[in-house]
């Protein structure tokens, strides 16, 4: 276990752990014979070495041996065996490699100099990559999702990759997977994540300059952690729509962290809450969505009922589903302060950060 | 030993058959590795052409398949003179031998007259991708194999970087060819190429026939990709 | 060579006395001229030897500089681009201006022909022309690294090299183009000099091992060069006139100028590592006092290597868009290229079995190959096998590989044959304790350096990185350590051999009593190598008989 | 390989006459005439108004026979000694290794063209 864990890095997928099978099989092979190589030579060495009236020119001279048939084929067809079967356990592997599930879901991956873009099935999209020399301003580091590539564990993905210039390679240690990245054709892989934890992903395909930087983190995450960060967090999933519109409706200038006009919208979703006729409300989707196209409706205890309702000529439905995205998924102490705009596209290196932190 | 063949044996070699099988199998190993290194660049063009049937046919088409055949007779004529040349030289017939010799020469030059004519209608037609190149020539031809077929002028220009290529470098071997047959018959002239000298010739002629076999090749692959329904000049 | 002097070579009777002593090849002509117009093969394999190890130290500097800027994760001395074209003019000169042309040059020149019993190489202004295409090949490759550097990799892959790259690719590549011609002229002279110059009684079954490893290497570089030639010339033309030929954008297939380049680079390393192994042999035999063990499978091997070795050479591409069924083939080829080094192994390790072994710098040479070389051969099984080759390609344990095949195989079979050579070359002997302890610190030191890169690769350290993420850099520091403690080695192999010309003792004939005709001539040899034709009478390694290829006492001289 | 019996004993064989293997004049008109003639049948084909793809099989059996012809014939192989033919040979059989095995990925693959 030791040996597993210094020798190889982490193995995260359900491919990890064949191929480290199949590593150690061959290198207990390999290694036994090529000590027995080495303990023969060793051997030979010390025992035959000439030494003064014991195995010099005084004593007879070797004898003169030309060969043998008989052990020329033995190391002759035991290492092709040995070797051949090397080649039917790597097939095995490489054949489960080359042939992702169909009915996984399928990420779109295009590669840039010198950055990746990942393109969910739902919309949401990350850029890893543009990294500073060190890998220490990534994003990844700060504690973003951003910069990596986020997936479920235990789920299939499949990965259809293509690059836009010159040859990446999308490559990620821990899931043992490597392929890649050519321009003008699209190429496939596909992962299981079996183990929750951030993993390098590295591109292996020389490709200039900034090569070294095109690296990022594949981050797996418990299912629940990863629907809501599919939801929630990223660029393209409804959460994040939803916030730019709650700015946009300026709900920003009211319902912010300083206000005393309005309350704070945090946490709420599913919590009960007293309103200002004294019955009692869940906060589901129904109550938030109410609130906005008619809020005097539901006033919550302690607060005047100044909010205008918003019809649907200023916000239509489709927009309505994801401020009420925004708002189910807004988390503790993450709510907007009345300056903050929209932040830059994800992962995007700009000269003046537009996104300070939340407090 | 060296003495009976008038200074022809080389001092490091025993003997003169020893001298002429070590050149004749040293010029064929070189050959060998000529049949590669073309093998390649005909391995790339085969590859394309099986991805890309329909533009090549309609590149092929626009090559001049006349003088491609009038080179094609103008080597071949080559070939012969430069084998007659290995029998004039091998019988002492110094004539024939400057006569042959200098035929081929002339037929190089021929040759490389007319595939530069031919450059010259390539440039003066547009065809000359990376520099000067028509597309307009190609938006509304079809494909003389399946005229449903939908053509990507790229791949039209592909074609043509084969051409040059392959020709080019062919054109490159023939001219070094010249050079040495030029160099041959300046000998024969100053009857230096006596028949003991045969072999000088005999590799030579194995190199220009090299030449002319690839180009053999060069021929249906590159000028009869695609139809011609005439032997425009 | 003159005409004149060849008469009067020719004139002294062939029963001269034994006392007439002739002139060396070192002796007949001391200006700079009688080194750059000469046509004996000797003389230009010394050629090969002194820009051979000028380009060595060249390499080596900019494997310095990698390692020193890998000392630190963000990169200690070099920003990304420099970086970018210090690894390729690593690359590029070691293996195209040092690897490649190392033994054929340096010893196929001078010992191919004395060891068949040759005057000269079949073409000898052909092996002079070879060493001058090659210097110019070298000069447009030196010129392009100095205008700009180039920043592709020794691979050229496009379409970064034809349409992303700024730097000066053209004059590189036109160095590896041009240099690639040389190689085919000393692998065409090389095999015409075995097929046709062999002296009377030097049969194909007595040939030294040593001579059929080049042959191996010969037929290689004699098919496998043109392709790669052919290929870099498509890329340039690519590069310099914008046409289309691998450039996806335009209908070219990238993957297509791999299977060409590889087609050349994978035999390549055959070309590389094959005169190694033939020098193994000498060296072996001759400090055991044995017989090779299984003459015919170690001959055979050698040219089933260059065989075989053109199979394979998609395994480099397993993971770059093959298809499944090629890639299949191409890993079950791969195994069988490796069968025929393992017999190599097998039956050096059974040579030494009851010899008298004694440990002279060439033998610890020897021996450290054997071990290196195992380390590179059975790493290469990982590389060769699919499932495997997946998370390994293009990572430091590929890195560490090849060097382990290359520089523990290749490098330490020079450094082999050049001090097992070097009294027979210069007629003088170098310091044997120096010389043992420098043998040691080198192998060692290669060990240190390239170990850690397996450790580095396994964990997913991609090649080409100016910089890694922090927790690798105890390996990476732990390689760079090595570099210096082979480094040093290298220093004190310099310093002793260019002394032991100044002031070394003279070597006699057979300093090491060995039994091949190559011995049996003056050190350093005579202009036509031999007084007279030697005459074979037995195979080349009969130290248990103690007996010469021309049938003297081995131990007599 | 070729194990020649080697050179140095072979003294009784040395053939040092150039005018031993003289060709004969009519028979390399023959082949001329006949490689011209598969020039013009190839043309001929080009230019015919059935003109298919599949033609090219015959341009380059039309060739193959030509090359053949001047290997045969111009070339000498006809008394080439098995060391020339191994060569001949080699170079052909690495070519098409070369044509199959990068054939053998290409042909195989998913994706169609680029």
């Amino acid at each position: 276990m030791l040996l597993q864990t210094t020798i190889l890095p982490p193995a995260a997928s359900e491919m990890a752990y064949r191929w480290d099978l199949l590593f150690w099989s061959m290198t207990a092979i390999l290694v036994t014979s090529g000590l027995a190589v080495y303990a023969a030579m060793f051997y030979f060495c010390v025992r035959y070495r000439v030494q003064e009236g014991v195995n010099d020119h005084t004593t007879a001279p070797p004898p003169r041996i030309l060969g043998s048939h008989k052990l020329e084929l033995v190391w002759t067809i035991i290492p092709l065996l040995v070797f051949l079967s090397f080649f039917v356990g790597g097939a095995l592997i490489y054949d489960e490699v080359m042939h992702p599930p169909a009915d996984a879901p399928e990420i779109f991956v295009t590669g840039k100099r010198w950055m990746w873009r990942a393109q969910y099935p739902g919309g949401q999209r990350v850029i890893i990559g543009q990294n500073s020399l060190d890998y220490s301003d990534t994003l990844a580091n700060q504690g973003y999702f951003e910069g990596a590539l986020v997936l479920p564990v235990n789920q299939k993905v499949r990965l259809t990759l293509i690059s836009e210039d010159v040859i990446h390679d999308f490559a990620i240690p821990a899931f043992r997977s490597k392929i890649d990245v050519i321009p003008g054709r699209y190429v496939t892989t596909w992962y299981e994540p079996t183990q929750v934890g951030e993993y390098h992903l590295f591109c292996d395909q020389y490709c200039g300059t900034n090569h070294s930087l095109m690296v990022g983190k594949v981050r797996v995450l418990e299912r629940a952690e990863y629907e809501k960060w599919e939801n929630l967090e990223v660029e393209g999933s409804a959460g994040l729509e939803g916030r730019k519109l709650f700015q946009k409706l300026q709900c920003t200038g009211c319902h912010n962290v300083e206000s005393s006009k309005a309350p704070i919208l945090e946490g709420m979703y599913l919590q009960r809450r007293e309103l200002n006729n004294g019955k009692t409300v869940i906060a589901d989707e129904a109550y938030i969505r109410n609130s906005i196209r008619n809020p005097r409706l539901q006033v919550r205890a302690g607060w005047q009922a100044i909010m205008p309702a918003y019809g649907h000529d200023q916000v239509s439905e489709e927009e309505l589903v994801k401020v009420v995205a925004y708002i189910k998924g807004l988390s503790r102490g993450k709510s907007l302060i009345r300056t903050d705009a929209t932040p830059a596209p994800i992962g995007a290196k700009t000269e003046v950060p537009t996104a300070p932190e939340p407090k | 030993m060296s003495a009976s063949h008038g200074g022809v044996l080389k001092h490091h070699f025993e003997d003169i058959e020893q001298q002429r099988s070590s050149e004749r199998i040293g010029m064929w190993m070189f050959l060998a590795s000529e049949v590669l290194f073309f093998g390649c660049v005909f391995f790339a063009y085969t590859y394309y052409r099986y991805l890309f049937p329909h533009e090549f046919a309609i590149a092929s088409s626009k090559l001049n398949v006349a003088i491609a055949f009038i080179n094609t007779l103008v080597l071949l004529t080559s070939s012969l003179t430069i084998t007659l040349a290995i029998r004039a030289c091998q019988l002492g017939q110094r004539k024939a031998l400057i006569a042959t010799l200098g035929a081929t020469v002339l037929l190089g030059f021929v040759f490389t007259g007319f595939k530069a004519y031919e450059y010259a209608e390539d440039w003066h037609e547009q065809l000359v991708p990376g520099t000067r190149f028509n597309e307009e020539q190609f938006r509304d031809v079809k494909s003389p194999i399946d005229p449903t077929k939908e053509i990507h002028v790229d791949r039209i220009k592909l074609f043509f970087s084969f051409y040059y290529a392959m020709t080019g470098i062919h054109m490159l071997h023939l001219l070094i060819g010249v050079g040495v047959v030029f160099y041959l018959f300046a000998r024969a002239v100053y009857g230096n190429l006596t028949p003991e000298r045969y072999v000088a010739v005999e590799t030579t002629s194995l190199y220009w026939h090299l030449v002319d076999v690839i180009w053999l090749f060069v021929m249906p692959l590159l000028y009869m990709a695609g139809p011609h329904t005439s032997l425009h000049f | 060579m003159s005409v004149a002097s060849v008469n009067e070579l020719r004139a002294v009777p062939d029963e001269s006395p034994k006392e007439v002593r002739h002139k060396s090849y070192l002796e007949e002509g001391y200006s700079i001229w009688s080194w750059l117009f000469t046509v004996d093969h000797k003389r230009i394999g010394v050629l090969y030897l002194v820009t051979v190890f000028g380009f060595f130290l060249v390499g080596g500097i900019a494997a310095g500089l990698i390692r020193l800027n890998l000392l630190s994760p963000s990169g200690a001395i070099l920003d990304n681009d420099t970086y970018n074209k210090v690894f390729t003019a690593h690359g590029v000169v070691m293996l195209f201006f040092f690897l490649i042309p190392s033994i054929p040059g340096i010893l196929g020149n001078f010992f191919v022909p004395i060891m068949v019993g040759a005057k000269d190489m079949a073409f000898p202004k052909l092996n002079i022309a070879s060493w001058y295409v090659w210097m110019i090949g070298a000069a447009f490759a030196v010129w392009g690294l100095l205008i700009g550097g180039i920043d592709t990799g020794w691979t050229l892959y496009p379409p970064y090299s034809t349409r992303s790259s700024s730097a000066s690719v053209l004059p590189g590549a036109l160095g590896v183009f041009i240099s690639g011609f040389s190689s085919i002229m000393t692998g065409l002279n090389i095999i015409v000099t075995i097929h046709k110059m062999r002296a009377p009684g030097m049969t194909f079954g007595r040939l030294p091992l040593f001579i059929w490893a080049m042959y191996a290497t010969s037929l290689i570089q004699l098919l496998g060069t043109p392709v790669v030639a052919m290929a870099v010339l498509l890329m340039i033309i690519e590069r310099a006139t914008g046409l289309g030929i691998f450039d996806p954008t335009m209908g070219g297939d990238p993957v297509l100028f791999q299977h060409l380049f590889w087609f050349y680079s994978h035999p390549a390393v055959y070309i590389m590592i094959l005169p190694g192994m033939g020098v193994i042999n000498e060296v072996i035999t001759c400090f055991s006092r044995k017989n090779i063990f299984g003459y015919k499978a170690v001959a055979w091997s050698s040219v089933g290597i260059a065989v075989v070795g053109f199979l394979v050479w998609a395994h480099h591409m397993f993971v770059a868009g093959i298809s499944y069924y090629a890639a299949l083939l191409f890993s079950f080829l791969s195994m069988l290229v490796a069968v025929p080094s393992a017999i190599k192994m097998f039956n050096w390790t059974a040579t030494l079995y009851r010899g008298k072994i004694t440990f002279e710098a060439p033998m610890i040479f020897a021996l450290g190959f054997m071990v290196l070389f195992t380390v590179g051969g059975l790493t290469g099984l990982y590389l060769a096998t699919l499932g495997t080759d997946i998370h390994l390609h293009d990572t430091y344990f590929v890195v560490a590989h090849f060097h382990f095949v290359m520089v523990g195989g290749m490098v330490v079979g020079l450094l082999a044959g050049i001090h097992f050579y070097w009294p027979k070359m210069f007629g003088v002997m170098y310091s044997d304790f120096w010389s043992r302890f420098a043998a040691v610190l080198i192998i060692v030191g290669y060990a240190l350096t390239f170990a850690p890169q397996f450790y580095l690769g396994l964990h997913g350290m991609p090649r080409r990185y100016p910089n890694y993420p922090p927790e690798m850099r105890v390996f990476n520091v732990a390689s760079t350590a090595g570099y210096f403690v082979q480094g040093v080695g290298f220093i004190m192999v310099a310093t002793y051999l260019i002394l032991s010309l100044i002031n070394g003792k003279r070597a006699g004939r057979n300093p090491w009593k060995a039994t091949g005709i190559e011995w049996a001539t003056e050190s350093p040899p005579v202009l036509h190598n031999f007084e007279k034709t030697p005459v074979v009478v037995c195979g080349p390694y009969e130290y248990p008989l103690n007996v010469m290829q021309t049938g003297e006492k081995a131990d007599v001289r | 390989m070729v194990d020649h019996s080697t050179h140095g004993n072979s003294h009784g064989h040395v053939e040092d006459n150039p005018a031993a293997h003289v060709d004969n004049v009519g028979q390399l008109f023959i082949i001329y005439i006949l490689i011209a003639i598969g020039t013009v049948i190839s043309l001929f084909i080009n230019m015919s108004p059935s003109w298919k793809q599949s033609s090219v099989v015959i341009h380059l059996a039309i060739s193959v026979i030509q090359a053949g012809l001047v290997g045969y014939f111009w070339m000498h192989l006809r008394r080439a000694d098995p060391l020339t033919w191994l060569t001949v040979g080699g170079a052909i059989f690495f070519s098409a290794l070369q044509f199959i095995l990068t054939l053998g990925d290409i042909l195989t693959r998913h994706t169609g063209a680029y």
